[in-house]
């Protein structure tokens, strides 16, 4: 192999004598992500360096002078100095500067933030957003609420995408092989790669799937120009199987597309449709719609799941199933069977299979089956079958022309590229985005293959595994700092400006793209506009504006299509899933719940939000089920070595209820070599394992090792420290006694709609001694979570640590119980371990009344406002930590040690200037967003008037998918808060202390079948009443 | 020799072994002071010197970095530091109890050990002091506890323990200090009169401030000695009902407890005569003081030590009876999980050592051997720690919502400050014993059969 | 025995027993005024500026109103400090030689924005909104003091928070009329009549809750 | 300012007889008051009630100082509280009242105790003149065994009808181990 070096780099600016690729790989193989980071931070320093970012991007040359560091030095300072400045009375602070505009921008207020759609991708998908910019610096995500994909809300990744444009591991300069370039050199280099092939260069590009027209248009353009080159669509959790599906149901592509709002009956085979896939935020919007039990409005669906790894959709079934990958089709096929009026046959699935299918039939055209995007093929070819012949289609279910441009199987279409590669037949490598060398499957050892190109260049956020191996590597713009467009799961296409000029000088993958055409470079605003030009016809500049405006181009969801059923893939779906294993160990590989398939491995927000059902941070351990637990003899942490045919992992365990027993589950995204200072090393890299025949289950040997794997869990502490009551759900008997979460079947309700007040200890408030305070004069706060329509998808959790500043503590610290999110959300298993009912309960501070804490803090640092609230005052609190003690809800977080990173820049940036950044010894906790209240009270008092109804939101309201949370005033009894908290079944926790919480649940309502058969060790299946 | 007949009747030994006059007495504690450092003593200091490093070292480090380097959390907020907080005063409340309370109920055979019992009260204080201040998230900020008029306008909230310990533990350490330091007056007198050389005389001279022992000066004396005794009483009472509040005010299952008062008290007061006898065991052998300490008081302490053993043992049961009869889940789960949960060890430990353990005093036997009364002792001292690990610990780490349940377990750091502190007790106390006279001389001097031969109005028998 | 102590002691003595009380005292009351002085608060400290410029000249001799530079002050939080063209503005025409003046120039030549040094600067924790206050009338010589007679700006509170209650404390002290906000000489004729009037007018009750200014 | 002088012409404060038991000083006592000698200064190394009666007792003013100050403890410490809460910075508080006397009960009886004993202390050494570290008492070298174990008995020249030589009489009459000048 010759090393990758271009006739014309000799001559690019400040080229001295190139390494080979080996040497430069030799120095860095090995070396940790930060190691790997000092090596180009050494480059950095150069004065070449410095001429370049002054040439590149001025705006930044403050940055990277003695600005940065002094700022540095001057807060190790100030950290310092506070303890001696406050042993003396007189604290007396230092001076300060203060900076104006030298011009400023006219829609530039200092103080007032502003809103600007846009929109975020992931996998091709985009889902449209308002960002919330501080002078220019974007600090907050929001949903956009004319957005099909967001209706105003958002999913966890996109609350933390703002840490990931300001990570200080981001790619922060064109590089080759190791050395610091510029954008000249490559864009210099690349031309005169081009001209020295006039027939046309070998060139490959790869791409996650693609749906936005720019890119495609212009990946077009190459392909025509380029009569040697090809394109690869790859992605490591796309939708390849459902794909393949529709094409072998419908012989043809077509995007599929559910309508929960009008469903009935929903059946899952193993899809996790409310937390994963592009139309996951509206989609758990709509089929909540549909959860939310009211006095007099109790038309609830019934959820089905069939699940091989428990997911936060399935926790919300009214009734799961758990299911190996086997007997998952087997109960495909009962139901199918079934519901052609066949005998679905004998066992016990079957049998659940004739109940779901009566079921079906009654609500012919109101039901809904769903497969997942990672069952198998056949799997999801009978669930197109179903929902045709249960007369579903057109109602709950529709079919529309592709959303991608060009709907590739990334699998195959990967596997093509990588024996290309191998066999010597690329010239030039371009991924753009994607990290192929660590997430493609282990079986065409892509990064082998990648030795095997004359040039790998690799556009990315940040230096990864890929990278390692590339000869260019490229900054990647953040969708914060880029023009591009992307449709959303409808089609939708969605806009996305940039907020922030790039803070890197990132490229987006179009401009780098630009690079390779005739018409050379171009600016990604440029090809925006072309695009659109050419669309939108004249009046551009106008539509353009309100385009941009709404953050999305309107009329453009792909149009519906009829999609006729071919009977004979029905069949042959038959015959397969009768193929699929019936015994033996399987391994299910699922992406992360929140570090999704390893691109988020570096966000700390991420790392440390807990996985919905495990409240594991940090790591993606094997699950395994109870059962499994107990005949291998595992533990928690215990360390075994997983054997996928031939390739071996060794990884810990962690006991997962509600897993099958003969599956276990291991999810993508962990074990990165190369991710950052956060990502580097944290959990196991499941892709070593993952094969393109078997990309989502395969046949696996377990073997229990001695070692043990320290993991961190936000709940469970006591039992991951040794394995007391390990098996007996002590903590989940404790929860029903106690009835934290209280329960009922639709029936109970109607018959009984106040049932949560007649379980559990009342207490009459008006046995009080001491006279009560008086909040019936303006404003009194206070916040409903219905428990029926959170199914713990988190993304409030990082909204709220984003809006408020809160620092990421790491696995240590989260191991000894640290963590410091203010909203939890806490998961109680209900029976027996095996096959446990599953419940989420959001916990925030409760903004108790007669607040425990308050009454016990020495020095009044957390004292009650007129409007009810519970004020914590960091700057006046000593840190005696009484109050979080005395706090039965165990709402207070405190800063052990100065958690909150004030040394890196970047990170200062980010934060939200209207909340105050904690230091250490303080405590803190949820404030109900009181800056928001605040600002929405100086506004209203401005204008002499109240303030309205659904004025102020707060983050987790504002976040949540579903509308599970909401936020208001008590004293209006016509806010939707008042009215949420007059409904019947609205109780508080732990009222019996006399706290009278302000914050108040709507109780549980669950909608069981009547006819699901009871079995043995059954509980759980079916809600009981708490 | 009426007072002893009928002991020696009873077969007790006496409060003072016979023979002694007020000039032998005079000499033989003074000598303690005045003659020339035994070589031991320098090495017993200097091993507990050494080991006050490790408070230094720790709390340096502490300041440093944070509580984090600390084993709490949430939910266990509180840890190793409140805990010996609780210990200490706890062994503080002997000292007051023996020199005030007996005082009051005439029971002369206080003389001899009530002045290093109050030393030893002094000294656990101080070391108790320490914690409250460093477990602090802010420590540099612990003066907004006290209320003075500052540029924020704000004061500190008044309904809280904490601001009640602030002021029960200040007060405590004043008038303690100050009931010491009375007491001392006289025998300072003696030690200006006895001591030879000029710096000694001008040191013990001003501490004596001139006292010379003139009749109305012991009148006054003695009243303001009462009274002084008469104001200690209901405070050394008052100040563990006051760190027991921290807990009971507090609505944490197993906190939350109407007994906690009493039962503190009763616990403060065991823990105290366990440390007393500690300390004195060992410092009648050092010094050879058998003929003042004897065993009678040996013995009366023990017997002291066994009441309030009992006493605290009946605290553990009403808290258990309470557990079921109250009906209350909480208090419920919270027993069962101190015997059977992850801190079941400490839990059972500590019945050992402070209600099985002490039941060896029923035995004469064990009574008349300082040593096993010493070993009792140890036990004791643990126990008591152990009883507030299970207070602190057991209670926090699983309270009201099981998904807030955590676990807790000390670093080294906690370590190093716990044992740290012993180490600045000790070498307190070794100074005192070196430059104080340990033994009060002067009421020695009226237990002595010749005061009682002059006839006097009864009551100043013990003053 | 010898006498230790010569007589003079006995009063030595008694004077120290007695004397120590008020040596307590005494050090209280140092450490509250200092605490409060103007050393720590830097009240009435004149500020060095890279330009000395001067509101008393721009206020009263050329009667240039607040709002002209501090734009943001009726609508925002933060009143706003002018960007350097706002100097140009005028200053393009009159003083455009001027030595003194030197470094707006060269900060508009390098587009390298001036670096002022904050007068009233609030710790981080306190969150103040100079709209709201503005809105209800609070007349900004009442915190800022008589700024048009300040050739270079000063700090005339102590901006402590016992200061900043005692207004929220008892705003009929200290509201005047709205249009009379800007106006720095204005004085109100009988505070003691006016000021609940315009309370009850304007609709004023300042909180004193923690969460109004630390959040 | 006294009228007389010691042998060696020093000015003289006393006569001082050193007794070697209690009995003695107590019998001495009684005898010198009979003898209508009212300045009278008795020191014994440990109390002895007797004595105070034998040379005419008073009852001590101190229980009144020391109720004295527990009064203004109490007051001080319960205003001090209850003005900080309702009125210097009223907060709402878990929502308990502003005036909660109850809790405010704890801090205001520590603060009693503080003072009543601050009380008792000072009222001590004010009432027997203390500090006091000068006196003509410690001029006589026996003196020091006064801490020990012998009792003194001093007539001071303040007496209205001192007599060197009557008072030496009288208390050589006593049967003192010795009878000494006291040189002021």
């Amino acid at each position: 192999m010759t090393d990758g070096i271009f006739p014309s780099t000799a001559t690019a600016p400040g080229a001295r004598k190139d390494l080979s690729l080996g040497a430069v790989r030799e120095r860095l193989a090995g070396a940790p992500g930060r190691a790997y980071w000092r090596s180009l931070e050494e480059a950095a320093a150069t004065p070449e360096f410095e001429a370049m970012v002054h040439r590149e991007f001025p705006q930044l040359a403050g940055e990277w002078q003695g600005d940065g560091v002094s700022r540095r030095n001057f807060l190790r300072l100030m950290s310092a100095s506070v303890a001696f400045g406050g042993l003396t009375a007189c604290t007396r602070q230092p001076l300060e500067r203060i900076v104006p505009y030298v011009a400023q921008p006219e829609e530039i207020v200092p103080g007032r933030p502003l809103y600007f759609a846009t929109g975020m991708e992931r996998d091709g998908y985009a889902v449209g957003l308002l960002a919330e910019s501080h002078m220019g610096r974007p600090t907050k995500i929001e949903g956009n609420p004319e957005h099909p994909a967001s209706g105003g809300a958002t999913d966890l990744f996109a609350q933390a995408s703002v840490l990931d444009l300001y990570d200080p591991d981001r790619n922060q300069t064109v590089t080759q092989l190791g050395r610091i370039r510029t954008w000249r050199a490559f864009e210099e280099a690349i031309a005169g790669r081009l001209a020295a092939a006039p027939a046309g260069l070998r060139l490959r590009i790869l791409t996650p799937p693609v749906t936005s027209p720019t890119l495609a248009g212009l990946i077009a353009t190459v392909l025509a120009e380029q009569p040697l080159a090809s394109w690869h669509q790859y992605a490591p959790v796309a939708a390849d199987h459902g794909i393949e599906a529709a094409r072998r149901a419908f012989g043809r592509a077509v995007a599929v597309r559910h309508d929960f709002s009008r469903a009935d009956v929903v059946v899952s085979l193993d899809a996790d449709f409310l937390t994963q896939g592009p139309g996951a935020v509206p989609y758990a919007g709509q089929f909540m719609s549909r959860r939310r039990a009211r006095r007099g409005a109790t038309d609830l669906n019934r959820f089905y799941a069939v699940e091989t790894t428990p997911t936060a959709t399935g926790s919300v079934a009214d009734h799961r199933v758990a299911a190996t990958t086997g007997e998952l089709g087997a109960f495909a096929a009962a139901l199918a069977a079934a519901v052609d009026g066949g005998t679905p046959g004998g066992g016990r699935l079957a049998e659940l299979a004739a109940v779901v299918a009566r079921d079906l039939e009654r609500h012919r055209g109101r039901g809904l089956v769903v497969a997942g995007p990672h069952a198998p093929v056949a799997v999801q070819v009978i669930a197109h079958g179903l929902n045709e012949a249960l007369g579903n289609v057109g109602a709950t279910v529709s079919y529309h022309e592709p959303v991608e441009a060009e709907p590739q199987d990334g699998l195959a279409s990967l596997a093509r590229l990588a024996a290309d590669m191998s066999a010597g037949q690329v010239d030039v490598l371009l991924v753009l985005g994607g990290n192929p060398a660590y997430d493609a499957p282990a079986d065409l050892d892509f990064a082998a293959a990648m030795q095997k190109v004359e040039t790998c260049i690799h556009l990315s956020l940040h230096a990864d595994e890929t990278s390692e191996y590339c000869h260019w590597n490229l900054p990647a713009a953040h969708y914060l700092e880029a023009w591009e467009d992307h449709r959303a799961f409808d089609g939708t296409v969605t806009l996305t400006q940039p907020l922030i000029e790039p803070l890197y000088g990132g490229r987006s993958a179009a401009e780098v793209l630009t690079l390779f055409t005739a018409a050379g470079p171009r600016s990604g605003a440029e090809l925006l506009q072309a695009t659109w030009r050419r669309r939108l016809g004249d009046g551009f500049d106008a539509e353009w504006r309100r385009c941009l405006h709404d953050g999305f181009v309107p009329d453009t969801a792909s149009p519906a299509l009829a999609a006729p059923l071919d009977a004979g893939a029905l069949a042959a779906a038959r015959a397969d899933l009768a193929k699929l294993p019936a015994a033996g160990l399987e391994l299910c590989f699922r992406p992360d719940p929140t570090v999704y398939d390893g691109r988020f491995a570096n966000n700390g927000w991420l790392q440390e939000c807990p996985k919905p059902l495990s409240k594991l941070t940090w790591d993606n351990p094997v699950l395994v089920s109870p059962a499994l637990a107990e005949e291998r003899g595992l533990v928690n942490e215990q360390k075994v070595r997983l054997t996928v045919d031939g390739r071996s992992l060794e990884a810990a365990v962690w006991i997962h209820p509600g897993q099958p027993d003969g599956a276990l589950s291991l999810s993508l995204g962990y074990g990165r070599r190369r991710s950052g200072r956060v990502g580097t090393g944290a959990g196991f890299d499941a892709n070593r394992l993952r094969t393109t025949a078997n990309p989502w289950a395969a046949p696996v040997d377990l073997e229990p090792l001695a070692g043990r794997y320290p993991l961190a869990s936000t709940q469970l502490h006591s039992n991951i420290a040794a394995d007391r009551f390990q098996g007996t759900n002590l903590e989940g008997r404790e929860a029903a006694s106690r009835h934290l979460i209280r329960q009922a079947t639709v029936e109970e309700f109607e018959r009984q709609p106040d049932f949560p007040h007649h379980v559990g200890h009342g207490l009459d408030e008006s046995l009080s001694l001491m006279p009560g305070w008086d909040y019936s004069e303006g404003h009194a706060w206070g916040l409903s979570v219905d428990l029926n329509t959170c199914m713990s998808c988190n993304a409030c959790v990082v909204a709220c640590q984003a809006e408020n500043n809160i620092p990421v503590v790491g696995k240590d610290e989260v191991a000894k119980g640290r963590e410091m999110h203010w909203i939890r959300i806490d998961r109680y298993y209900e029976g027996a371990l095996d096959d446990p009912a599953m419940h989420h309960q959001p916990v925030m501070c409760m903004h108790c009344e007669q607040a425990p804490c308050e009454v016990v803090c020495p020095v009044a640092a957390t004292v009650h406002g007129d409007e009810g609230l519970n004020d914590m005052v960091y700057n006046r609190c000593v840190g005696t930590r009484y109050c979080a003690n005395n706090c039965p809800y165990k709402v207070r977080r405190f800063n052990f040690f100065k958690y909150t990173d004030t040394e890196t820049p970047s990170l200062e940036m980010m934060r939200n200037p209207d909340v105050t950044v904690r230091g250490r010894g303080v405590m803190e906790k949820c404030s109900y967003c009181v800056q928001r209240i605040s600002q929405a009270r100086i506004a209203a008092r401005k204008e002499d008037r109240r303030v309205r109804d659904g004025e102020i939101r707060t983050a987790c309201q504002q976040v949540c998918p579903t509308g599970a949370i909401v936020f208001g005033d008590l004293n209006d009894e016509t806010s939707r808060v008042a009215r949420l908290k007059a409904e019947p079944h609205d109780y508080g926790l732990l009222t019996e202390l006399g706290t009278r919480p302000r914050t108040t649940y709507l109780a549980k309502v669950g909608n069981p079948n009547p006819e699901w058969p009871a079995r043995a060790s059954g509980a759980g299946e079916s809600p009981h009443h708490g | 020799m009426a007072e002893l007949t009928p002991d020696a009747r009873m077969g007790k030994p006496p409060v003072v072994a016979p023979g002694y006059t007020p000039g032998s007495v005079t000499d033989k504690i003074s000598a303690i002071v005045l003659t020339r450092t035994p070589r031991w003593w320098w090495v017993a200091f200097g091993l507990s010197f050494l080991l006050m490093q490790a408070l230094l070292v720790g709390v340096a480090y502490l300041f440093f970095e944070g509580v984090g380097i600390w084993g709490v959390n949430n939910p266990v907020g509180w840890g190793f530091a409140i805990i010996n907080f609780v210990w200490w005063i706890g062994i503080g409340h002997a000292g007051t109890l023996i020199s005030a309370i007996l005082l009051l109920l005439r029971q002369e055979w206080r003389t001899s050990i009530n002045r290093f019992a109050e030393a030893m009260t002094l000294f656990a204080v101080a070391c108790a002091g320490v914690f409250p201040l460093v477990h602090l998230g802010r420590p540099w900020l612990a003066y907004w506890l006290l209320p003075y008029p500052n540029t924020m306008g704000l004061w500190p909230n008044f309904r809280s323990p904490l601001i009640w310990d602030v002021f029960a533990v200040s007060t405590y350490a004043t008038v303690s200090a100050l009931f010491w330091y009375v007491g001392l007056i006289p025998d300072m007198a003696t030690l200006r009169d006895r001591s030879r050389r000029r710096w000694k005389k001008i040191v013990y001279g001003f501490a004596a401030m001139g006292w010379r022992g003139h009749a109305a000066h012991w009148h006054n004396y003695e009243v303001a000695y009462l009274l002084l005794a008469g104001l200690a009483t209901p405070l050394v009472v008052s100040v563990h009902t006051v760190v027991s509040f921290d807990f009971a005010v507090g609505q944490i299952p197993g906190w939350h407890a109407t007994i906690f008062p009493p039962y503190f008290v009763a616990g403060a007061v065991f823990a105290g005569f366990a440390m007393v006898l500690t300390l004195a065991v060992p410092l009648r052998q050092a010094f050879a003081l058998q003929d003042f300490i004897t065993m009678r008081h040996i013995q009366n302490m023990a017997k002291v030590m066994l009441t309030t053993g009992l006493i605290v043992a009946y605290g553990y049961l009403i808290e258990i009876f309470m557990a079921f009869y109250s009906g209350n889940q909480y208090e419920e789960f919270m027993l069962l999980n101190r015997i059977q949960g992850p801190y079941k060890l400490h839990w059972w430990a500590l019945l050992l050592c402070n209600v099985l353990a002490p039941q060896a005093i029923w035995l004469r036997k064990v009574r008349s051997s300082p040593w096993l009364v010493f070993l009792v002792a140890m036990f004791v001292n643990v126990g008591m720690w152990l009883e507030r690990f299970v207070i602190v610990v057991t209670s926090l780490s699983r309270e009201f919502l099981p998904s807030s349940w955590g676990t807790y377990s000390g670093t080294r750091w906690d370590w190093a400050i716990f044992v740290g502190t012993i180490g600045l007790f000790l070498s307190l106390l070794f100074l005192f014993v070196r430059f104080l006279p340990m033994i009060s001389i002067f009421e020695m001097r009226t237990i002595l059969p010749e005061a009682k031969s002059v006839h006097q109005r009864p009551e100043e028998a013990d003053a | 025995m010898a006498q230790i102590f010569h007589r003079s002691t006995n009063t030595v003595a008694k004077v120290t027993l007695f004397g120590a009380v008020f040596f307590v005292a005494v050090a209280g009351w140092v450490a509250a005024t200092l605490d409060r002085s103007a050393y720590s608060t830097r009240q009435g400290v004149v500020r060095e500026q890279p330009v000395p410029f001067s509101h008393d000249h721009h206020v009263v001799a050329l009667g240039i109103d607040c709002r002209y530079c501090h734009t943001a002050v009726e609508t925002e939080a933060f009143a706003g400090i002018p960007p350097t063209t706002t100097c140009i503005n005028c200053h393009k025409l009159i003083w455009n030689e001027s030595d003194m003046l030197a470094p707006v120039r060269a900060s508009l030549a390098e587009d390298t924005p001036i670096r002022w040094t904050r007068v009233h600067d609030l710790p981080d924790f306190v969150y103040f909104d100079h709209s709201i206050h503005v809105a209800k009338g609070v007349g900004c010589a009442t915190c800022h003091g008589r700024v048009d007679q300040m050739p270079l700006v000063y700090q005339a509170a102590s901006l402590q928070m016992e200061w900043c209650l005692e207004c929220h404390r008892h705003p009929e002290r200290y509201v005047g009329p709205r249009e009379q906000v800007f106006n720095m000489a204005w004085k109100a004729p009988d505070q003691a009549t006016l000021g609940p009037a315009l309370v009850a007018e304007y609709h004023v009750d300042p909180r004193t809750d923690c969460s109004t200014c630390h959040r | 300012m006294s009228r007389f002088l010691t042998r060696d012409g020093k000015r003289l404060y006393g006569l001082m007889a050193e007794f070697d038991s209690p009995e003695k000083l107590v019998h001495a006592c009684e005898a010198a008051s009979e003898a209508g000698y009212t300045r009278l200064g008795a020191y014994t190394p440990y109390p002895i009630e007797a004595v105070w009666e034998a040379i005419g007792h008073h009852r001590s003013k101190l229980p009144l100082i020391v109720l004295a100050g527990g009064l203004a403890g109490a007051a001080g410490g319960f205003l001090l509280q209850y003005w900080a809460s309702v009125h210097a910075y009223p907060l709402n508080i878990g929502g308990r009242p502003l005036d909660s006397w109850i809790a405010f009960l704890v801090p205001a009886f520590e603060t009693t105790i503080l003072f009543a004993s601050f009380a008792a202390v000072l009222g001590m050494f004010f009432l027997n003149g203390l500090p006091q570290p000068y006196h003509p008492a410690f001029n006589v070298p026996r003196f020091a065994e006064a801490s020990r174990d012998r009792y003194f008995l001093m007539i001071t020249t303040k007496d209205r009808n001192f007599e060197p030589a009557a008072v030496r009489e009288l208390l050589a009459g006593l049967g003192p181990v010795e009878v000494n000048e006291v040189e002021d």
